[in-house]
């Protein structure tokens, strides 16, 4: 029963960064190590929220920053499931505009396939 | 109608134990999953504001009233030290990426007002006052 | 580990609003729905008593700790005025139907530590602490 | 949504108080004056707890008056439905040892048949 719990499941399209919990000040550092460790290894990222209860504006910095990041290295980031409040929150501060936000991991691998086109 | 002030300290577990609690009382008095999750993440930004600037004071104290006078939920947050600020502190718009003034923003997007003034408990501290009307639908 | 100190009056839905803000605090810690509500149950009582004793007092103010150190969670209540009481005055049997006692004695069998001393924010106050173990299975 | 909603339902076997919310100081009288309307006007009591969510000192001891009064009158107090923690209240009272506790207004009804026994 962490504060928040982090973990990578590599799939062939993307990584998947799974946080469960909540992103606040004592556990931001924890989530931006993990983001560290994806973003800018080549691959696209997907950051699972659907467990996701609360994410504090250090935690909203940390999304933008790896989507900066990832952007200069031609990559993706993909926010999926975020709670209606948490959806809420990346549409205040605009997030929403920049990342593409979906309902589940499922979906967010379909986006990246589109994009890749068919094999 | 009722209000209750709790004193705590700048410790992450306590900060934590209280946005919960405040979050709860939303829900407990008919506020939806994303007005109560709205005022949390506020609630929280000003206990991270007033963390940062009390313990910068030397007091690591935090006062923190919460009032519901239906259908209107209003969350106070105080702490000892400088700077202070005021209202024109919130920005209108999205402040870039690496400066200031996130906290703020938000707190001013998500709530239906939000007023800073000086602490009425001590001459250099500072109050922000945040208060969100319930739909109640 | 946390303690949060609130402070309210003797209105009525200042007592519920901190009692449910406990019962709240005791599920989100893990505890049982039983062991939630017995904690409720038993700072209800002791919420009740003080408002009696602030009120006859003549403030009408109310203390209450709130702490939780793993897998304890204890409250505490204190007011001003008098009569004191000490831990004597927990009944160790069923008091008469008509009796006074039932509050404290539901509050003995409900908990799992209890202790009542005089207040120490006040001379003639009394503060009552009560502790339970979640069993956190 | 008022703190505690009380209603009667006059069924052939017995009266049928139900409460729904919570038993405090301030609305103990609410559930005083329901009682007393109830007890010995010479029908059975059946108290529908399935709603009632607390239950304080002042409530369990206006249980203890209305069964006293029952019995006087040669009725009986049922108490169907009570939640795990109202449940051990009552038990930690000792109520549980002088009137009947059970889970649903149908098990109560059952009870006062089988004891006014079959027609
Ligand atoms: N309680 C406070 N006391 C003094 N200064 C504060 C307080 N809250 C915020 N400030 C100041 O106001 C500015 C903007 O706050 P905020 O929007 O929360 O910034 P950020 O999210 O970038 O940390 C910061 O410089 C901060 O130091
Ligand atoms: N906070 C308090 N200050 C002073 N006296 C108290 C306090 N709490 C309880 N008492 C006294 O202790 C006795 C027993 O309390 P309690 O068990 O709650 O009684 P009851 O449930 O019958 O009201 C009562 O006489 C009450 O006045």
């Amino acid at each position: 029963m962490d504060i928040l719990e982090c973990h990578v499941e590599e799939l062939p399209e993307a990584d998947v960064l799974h946080v469960r919990g909540e992103v606040d000040l004592g556990t931001a550092p924890l989530f931006q190590d993990a983001l560290e460790g994806l973003v800018g290894n080549g691959r696209q990222v997907i950051v699972d929220m659907s467990e996701l209860r609360y994410l504090d504006g250090s935690g909203l910095r940390l999304l933008f920053w790896a989507r900066e990041r990832s952007v200069a290295h031609g990559r993706q980031v993909l926010l999926a499931g975020p709670s209606p409040v948490l959806r809420r929150l990346l549409q205040i501060v605009g997030l929403d505009e920049l990342v593409p936000i979906v309902e589940t991991v499922a979906e967010a691998i379909e986006r990246l396939r589109g994009k890749n086109g068919p094999i | 109608m009722w209000k209750l002030s709790v004193h705590l300290t700048t410790a992450l577990p306590e900060l934590r134990a209280v946005r919960h609690l405040v979050a709860f009382a939303c829900r407990n008095e008919g506020g939806t999953d994303i007005e109560s999750g709205l005022i949390e993440i506020s609630f929280g930004e000003a206990l991270a504001n007033a963390r940062l600037h009390a313990h910068a004071s030397g007091t690591g104290q935090i006062m923190v009233d919460i009032a519901y006078d239906r259908p209107a939920m209003t969350v106070s947050v105080y702490n000892d030290g400088s700077p202070l600020l005021d209202r024109s502190a919130i920005p209108d718009a999205r402040p870039e990426e690496e400066s200031r003034g996130w906290g703020l923003y938000v707190i001013g997007r998500a709530m239906d007002e939000v007023e800073i003034q000086r602490s009425p408990h001590s001459d250099r501290g500072t109050l922000i006052r945040m208060t969100k009307n319930f739909a109640l639908v």
